[in-house]
């Protein structure tokens, strides 16, 4: 491999200082500590603002919510649950619609958290190989899960779903729910290469379906200045995104990262020196290949 | 689906990719079954409710609820009293779904119930809007040689703390052979009012309690359909179901009465009468 | 002479060998108590009046084991609830072991943390403040003590108190509890206590519950009125109530009556007898005499109150005979519509209590308790009901009986036959009376005129008394008690084995005032930290129960003796050890003035111990040691530290009252001190060995001779009093700012203030908390659902409770009840502190309050 | 602590001689002996070691025929 996993980002941080090269980064990890915490201020503050956890929580005592994959489990199983959790998916489902599936991955989910450390540590030690899965697994997964819940009636997958156990650990009460948590280190760690949720996890699955079409995207608009340094494509999780935005110019190719697996973490933007990439919506304006390659630039 | 298309691959390679793409699938779709097998054994076993767990109240029937319940602890936040739990990992609970313990801390009955309103799916029932409806399982009398009621001690404490008493327990009382002057008072779980919550197990004063709140289906026996109780269909009817008989009458030794549907034999007719205060009273005195 | 552990081994190991030599070695045996090494004894049951007697198993000096008494023919074998837990209540953790004086820098501070202190300190401090005190006259000291103490306990305080202090500044707090029912027992009959016996459980035909929650409160007097109701054919029970309780549900005739209407509803069923002249003339002819009582006579309020004011005739009681057309004429107005309206109890209901009664031919059994007697009216309303069974002569006999049920222990045995009240010395002598009070000094072998007159006077003489002053008037009952407290008239005030800080009523404005007014000094003698403890300034570890010899009487004239069983923790000693050692602190020059001294001299210099206890009598018995006749030996604190048998002592002296030649009132006999301790109780009176079940009737009564039928020989005439009474309204009924009324008592889980019951883990969990019960559309009126936090809120003070509109009592729109048992929630900064004015009993059954949300 | 009882059977006719032998090894209380030469002793010792040697010294006595242990009470003092 070309350089070494402590120097990747070295180029950014020199062109724009630590801060900038870790920005999503930081905000990232804040959104998610700040959603776990707004659910721990009630339990442990008295403050109620949220009820509840992820698989489905009150905000204010009056706007329901509730996870989609849980929410299809129990269509599943046949049963027609109560308005609120209708009501509940709908709000979840829009929002993820629009600001990109699995947003929910990068900037709420706290399993995403153990997953990036055991993927920091394996790349720090340099662990190479393990078990390779394609990354499609995780919408047979999905599948799974919910042809489970059809066959045995209950949600057979909430007994197992790692998020809503650690989720509902903290706020609850943890019980054994630790193991859970070291399973998914140790996977990730040793056993497969951001093994759980860029192959297996079926709730990134279903949101990479809902986010399929969403309206926040990742453009690489300043590709041409791309120097191929390749730290984006070591930092993402789901390097195949970014080949097309940004290598995909003479096929005219638009330069946004179209690719629902995309989780918007913002990764690439830090690491890349020349502020290849930046946020905006798939809308992006530019000219289709028909005009000259250069003018793709975008002043 | 990732939406951009690799280069177009050769006819070759399209055919390697296909056969290579079967065998994928295959393998990943066993892998995923087996995973699949495995998690929905798992879940089933430990799906299993033990006994003594009560689900609050207006649950649906376990089979419904464990597929209703997203296990996200609302009911568990606005229970006034906190004594709802969920099942932690380790817990022999479902996982992460909402049980009590009678005997820890029974449920307090809340008029207005407030855990059923704010569960999100109806895993809770939102039908339930009477407490003294909801069925979360029925109280049975577990154990008659050590609860002390039935020693002819005073005790009652299940009965006294009942929220529902005089419908969901009553107290049966019965002559004390042993003392010969004393009344037994036998506590009486009625399932068609007991709701389970747990209110008499929790305070029973023995180290082990000796009435404990079981799902309906453990405790409750069945009378065929066929069989009536013959009593309550008069009641019902509010006459005999078959004319009653005409008016008999029998041989009997001077002095003796006879009632066919009171005492039957009244052997000495002074005595009978005396008992009744009341027509002493309006046939007046001197007489 | 305990066997230590080791020797216990090495006994079993010796017997064992012997065993498989097939010797035996004589005075080794395998653990000779019992199979498992416990020693079974009889004891008397601490809570109610109803008087189980119960097995105490004790092992290694610690009561491992209870059980209800088989051969006991009150309860055979039975207990209620607390009686099944009462070994567990010797062992609180927080069981007082030493006295604890407040103290600042090492010197008593009224406002001081407590600190511990030996009993030498805590008397002589004690001491110091009595002596002060009684300078100011005989209201200047006081002592609280209680129904539940002991025979010898309330007759050695007594003595300390009337012989030594020179004061009649005793209560005890059945004060609270019987002073109804013994007024209504002097007036009526001329001797106190009830006439009948539990047996009549067994003979009556109908019974009538007069406001009394037998359910809860007598659990093994209902158990057996509950078989003989599902046995006996045509046995009917009335149950009277201001609100729902446990007894209905065995009732067949509920009545729930307004607050202070039975006093209508007792005038109307002595009507109807009249009306329908089904009373028995010839009974009324040779037993009965028609009186009446001054009327409008207040509530025993301050006399600043302007309800006491307005009173035309306030405390007054003196009855006045009339004729039986002139008490027919005073009940006339009571008819069944006047009733009905007022009493808002159906006219159905009434007339059918009233036939019941009115059938000769039906043997009719009452029961009250406090519904009856913590009643503004309490003398009157127990006398209606006496006039009742007297017009039918249903009096005396099995089945018939007027019975006024005990609340307490001993309420029956200490405070009323020993007399530990402001006005009486025993078997009913009064202090009012100077041949009384000459008859007690020449029986107590003190000096003539040493015991203060009620009115202060013998032989028409002013007594002198130290404070220089005449004695003048001496009587102080209870309630008067904590207001003299509270006016700092009084300033010492011991308090002995009850709770009165919680117990009394007005909280706010008379008792806890009274109590930390910096110029009183108040010792409570109590085994745990109370609320009367914490209220006090110098508390007084004391052993409990069968920590110490002690003898009960139940409400069934039964006494029963216990002998020590246990040692009590650390210090701890028992009311008794603690009264005699007491009075080895004070001189008679200290109290008695000199004038008494120089009459006779040779009582000077003594302490109130040699005059009191060490007079011959009291110490005429040898310390013993105590057996039973199984072979087990007893401790007697009181016998090693005192060296004579104190309780046998006390005992015979006291019999020198009622069962000695010349006693000014017969008919409370008693057997001697050794009978006790081998029976299992015995009903008094008792004339050469034999017990009394039913007295003032000839064959069962000794004192009835042959041919008299029946003779109510309380009374010179051998004539029972019917005293007639109208309705008079209650002192504090509701009004639109306090809309309800509040009744108090108690559950039957929890004894009295709960220092005990609340110590049992499994009783606190059953009723962790006094909730405030009531009907469902009051608590819908005020927006509360079921469970909502409330203030009950009267004049005087206010507490928090949780509303329970589901609960055991269902009372009816209008009426709350609270129990009393719950320290953390004293109901008694809510209550009134009215009293009846003739027995000075306080009135918990009925103020006014308001209910809000918290 | 050691508690335990002994039966030890000697010959009637030497019961004196026994008995003073018997009492010369400390711990042993005698507490009672029948005609037939049977006699019921105690023994007492805090280790376990020196109570065996004294049960072994009983046994080989001269005079005693056997000494057998019937009721052995160990507790290591509190």
């Amino acid at each position: 491999m070309a350089k070494p996993f402590s120097e990747i980002g070295n180029d950014a941080i020199q062109s724009k200082g630590w801060l900038a090269a870790h920005k999503w980064l930081i905000l990232r990890r804040v959104s998610q500590l700040g959603v776990l915490a707004l659910f721990l201020l009630g339990p442990l503050a008295g403050i109620w603002i949220i009820k509840g956890n992820l698989s489905s929580s009150l905000l204010f005592d009056t706007v329901p919510m509730t996870e989609p994959v849980v929410f299809l489990q129990m269509l599943a199983t046949g049963l027609v649950p109560a308005t609120d959790a209708i009501i509940g998916v709908a709000i979840v489902a829009g929002f993820y619609f629009l600001v990109g599936g699995r947003v929910f991955c990068s900037w709420v989910c706290p399993v995403n958290m153990i997953t990036d450390a055991a993927h920091w540590l394996r790349e720090r030690l340099g662990i190479r190989g393990g078990a390779r899965f394609s990354r499609n697994l995780r919408y047979w997964m999905l599948g799974m899960v919910l042809l489970l819940s059809a066959v045995t009636g209950t949600m057979a997958y909430e007994m197992f779903n790692p998020v809503s156990i650690l989720h509902r650990g903290i706020i609850f009460g943890v019980g054994l729910a630790w193991s859970v948590v070291i399973a998914i280190f140790l996977f990730d760690f040793l056993v497969a290469k951001r093994g759980w949720c860029t192959h297996l996890c079926p709730m990134g699955g279903l949101y990479s379906v809902i986010g399929r079409y969403s309206l926040l995207k990742i453009a690489a608009d300043k590709r041409e200045a791309c120097n191929d340094c390749m730290d984006c494509f070591i930092v993402c999780p789901e390097p195949q995104v970014i080949k097309p935005a940004l290598k995909g110019a003479k096929k005219g190719l638009s330069p946004v990262i179209l690719a629902s697996e995309c989780t918007n973490c913002g990764r690439c933007i830090d690491v890349c020196s020349e502020d290849v990439f930046s946020f905006g919506t798939r809308f992006n304006k530019y000219e289709k290949l028909g005009s000259e390659i250069g003018s793709a630039q975008k002043v | 689906m990732s939406e951009a298309t690799e280069n177009k691959p050769t006819n070759a390679a399209r055919t390697m990719s296909r056969r290579q793409f079967l065998a994928d699938t295959a393998r990943t779709a066993c892998g995923v079954g087996l995973l699949g097998l495995g998690i929905g054994v798992y879940s089933d076993r430990a799906g299993a409710l033990p006994a003594n767990a009560l689900r609050p109240p207006g649950a649906k029937p376990e089979e419904d609820f464990l597929a209703a319940c997203t296990r996200c602890g609302l009911c568990v936040r606005d229970c006034p009293y906190d004594m709802l739990h969920l099942g932690k990992m380790g817990d022999d609970v479902p996982l992460g779904t909402p049980y009590f313990f009678a005997r820890e801390a029974g449920c307090e009955m809340c008029e207005d119930i407030p855990c059923v309103p704010v569960c999100p799916t109806g895993a809770l029932d939102h039908d339930l809007t009477n407490i003294n409806d909801s069925r979360m399982g029925l109280a049975v009398v577990s154990d008659e040689e050590t609860c002390i009621a039935f020693l002819g001690l005073r005790c009652e404490v299940c009965f006294n703390i009942c929220p529902i008493r005089g419908e969901a327990i009553t107290l049966d009382k019965k002559h004390n052979e042993r003392t010969g002057k004393h009344s037994l008072f036998i506590p009486t779980v009625h399932s068609e009012a007991c709701t389970g919550c747990g209110k008499c197990e929790e305070a029973c004063i023995l180290d082990e309690a000796a009435i404990r709140v079981l799902p309906n289906h453990l405790v409750q026996g069945k009378l065929q359909a066929h069989y009536r109780k013959g009593w309550e269909e008069k009641a019902k009817a509010g006459e005999a179901l078959v004319t009653p008989d005409t008016e008999h009458r029998y041989n009997l030794p001077e002095g003796m009465r006879y009632e066919h549907a009171g005492e039957g034999l009244i052997m000495d007719d002074a005595d009978a009468s005396k008992s009744d205060a009341i027509n002493i009273l309006n046939r007046g005195f001197g007489d | 002479m305990k066997q230590t552990r080791r020797e216990f081994i090495k006994n079993n190991a010796i017997a064992a060998t012997a065993a498989a030599a097939g010797i035996t070695i004589p005075g080794v045996t395998i653990a000779a108590e019992g199979d498992d090494g416990i020693r079974w004894d009889k004891a008397a049951c601490r809570y109610c009046g109803t008087g189980c007697s119960v097995l105490m198993g004790v092992k290694d000096g610690k009561v491992v084991a209870s059980q209800g008494d088989p051969d006991a023919p009150v309860n055979r074998g039975l207990n209620c609830i607390k009686g099944y837990f009462l070994p567990k209540i010797l062992y609180g953790k927080d069981r007082l072991t030493q006295p604890l004086l407040r103290k600042t820098n090492g010197k008593y501070d009224k406002n001081g943390q407590f600190e511990a202190v030996s009993w030498d300190e805590a008397f002589k401090t004690m001491a110091e403040k009595w002596i002060e005190a009684r300078k100011k006259g005989p209201k200047g000291i006081g002592m609280f003590g209680s129904g539940q103490w002991t025979v010898w306990e309330g007759y050695a305080a007594q003595k300390l108190l009337k012989a030594g202090f020179r004061s009649n500044s005793l209560e005890p707090n059945a004060r609270h509890c019987m002073a109804s029912a013994v007024g209504a027992f002097m007036r009526g009959f001329g001797i106190d206590e009830p006439m009948g016996c539990y047996d009549d459980l067994e003979h009556a035909d109908a019974f009538v519950l007069w406001g009394a929650n037998m359910a809860e409160m007598h659990p093994i007097l209902w158990s057996r009125l509950t078989d003989t109701r599902l046995t006996k054919k045509g046995c009917e029970v009335h149950v009277m109530s201001t609100y729902t309780h446990r007894s209905f549900e065995l009732s067949d005739n509920d009545i729930i009556f307004e607050p202070q209407t039975d006093l209508a509803i007792a005038n109307y069923i002595a009507n109807y007898i009249i009306q329908n002249k089904a009373y028995n003339q010839d009974f009324l002819d040779k037993n009965v005499n028609f009186t009446k009582t001054p009327t409008d006579i207040g509530y025993g309020l301050r006399p600043t109150d302007p309800r006491e004011k307005a009173a035309k005739n306030a405390g007054k009681g003196k009855l006045s005979k009339i004729s039986f057309e002139e008490y027919a004429k005073s009940v006339e107005p009571y008819t069944l519509e006047y009733t009905a309206k007022l009493s808002k109890v159906p006219a159905k209901n009434l007339e059918r209590l009233a036939k019941v009664y009115a059938d000769p031919n039906k043997k009719v059994s009452s029961y009250w308790t406090m519904g009856m007697n913590q009643h503004t009216r309490g003398v009157w309303v127990n006398g209606l009901v006496y006039n009742i069974h007297l017009l039918m002569g249903k009096i005396s006999e099995p089945g018939n009986s007027p019975f006024s049920l005990t609340g307490q222990p001993s309420a029956c045995g200490t405070a009323r036959e020993v007399g530990t009240f402001t006005h009486r010395l025993p078997a009913d002598l009064v202090v009012k009376k100077d041949a009384h009070c000459k008859f007690a000094e020449k029986t107590w072998k003190i000096p003539a005129g040493t015991i203060p007159r009620a009115n202060g006077k013998t032989d028409d003489k002013d007594q002198t008394d130290i404070s220089g002053k005449p004695m003048g008037k001496t009587l102080i009952h209870a309630v008067a008690m904590h207001r003299a407290l509270n006016d700092g008239k009084m300033n010492t005030f011991w308090v002995m084995c009850n709770n009165n800080l919680q117990a009394a009523a007005n909280f706010n404005d008379e008792s806890y005032p009274g109590w930390r007014n910096p110029d009183n000094f108040i010792t409570v003698s109590d085994p745990y930290p109370t609320v009367s403890a914490m209220g006090a300034d110098l508390v007084l570890p004391t052993a409990m129960w069968i920590e110490k010899e002690g003898a009960y009487g139940n409400a069934e004239r039964r006494t029963q003796f216990w002998r020590e069983q246990v040692a009590a923790p650390g210090d701890a000693k028992s009311d008794l050890w603690q009264v005699m050692e007491f009075s080895k602190y004070v001189k008679t020059d200290d109290v008695w003035d000199a004038a008494l001294l120089d009459a006779n001299p040779d009582f000077k210099g003594k302490t109130l111990y040699e005059v009191l206890y060490a007079n011959g009598q009291v110490d005429k018995f040898p310390a013993e040691q105590v057996t039973d006749d199984r072979g087990n030996k007893y401790d007697n604190h009181e016998s090693s530290h005192f060296g004579f048998y104190a309780q046998k002592g006390l005992f015979e002296e006291y019999r020198l009252f009622n069962s000695a030649e010349g006693i000014p009132k017969k008919g409370h006999e008693m057997a001697e001190f050794g009978a006790y301790h081998k029976a299992r109780g015995i009903r008094w009176p008792v004339v050469d060995g034999k017990e009394t079940l039913w007295r003032f009737r000839e064959g069962y009564d000794p004192h009835v001779a042959k041919g008299e039928g029946v003779k109510f020989y309380g009374k010179p005439d051998g004539k029972a009093n019917i005293i007639t009474a109208p309705y008079e309204p209650a002192a504090e009924p509701p009004d639109d700012e306090y809309p309800l009324w509040l009744c108090t008592g108690r559950v039957l889980e929890h004894w009295h203030s709960g220092s005990m019951t609340m110590r049992v883990p499994e009783l606190r969990r059953a009723v962790p908390d006094a909730l405030c019960y009531m009907h469902p559309k009051d608590a819908k009126k005020l927006r509360l659902r079921d469970g909502a936090k409330v203030k009950v809120v009267s004049r005087r003070g206010e507490i928090e409770t949780r509303v329970d509109t589901r609960g055991r009592n269902k009372p009816p729109q209008g009426l709350v009840y609270v129990p009393w048992f719950d320290a953390s929630r004293l109901i008694n900064k809510v209550t009134l502190d009215q009293t009846d004015p003739l027995s000075k009993e306080t009135d918990y059954k009925k103020c006014a309050v308001k209910v809000v949300k918290a | 602590m050691n508690i335990c009882g002994i039966l030890v059977h000697a010959k009637p006719t030497s019961f004196d001689a026994v008995r003073e032998r018997l009492l010369s090894v400390d711990g042993i209380e005698i507490h009672g002996m029948s005609d037939e030469g049977r006699v019921v002793i105690t023994l007492e010792e805090d280790d376990e070691d020196a109570m065996s040697d004294a049960l072994h010294k009983v046994q080989t006595l001269e005079g005693v025929i056997s000494a057998s242990m019937i009721y052995h009470h160990n507790e290591d003092e509190v």
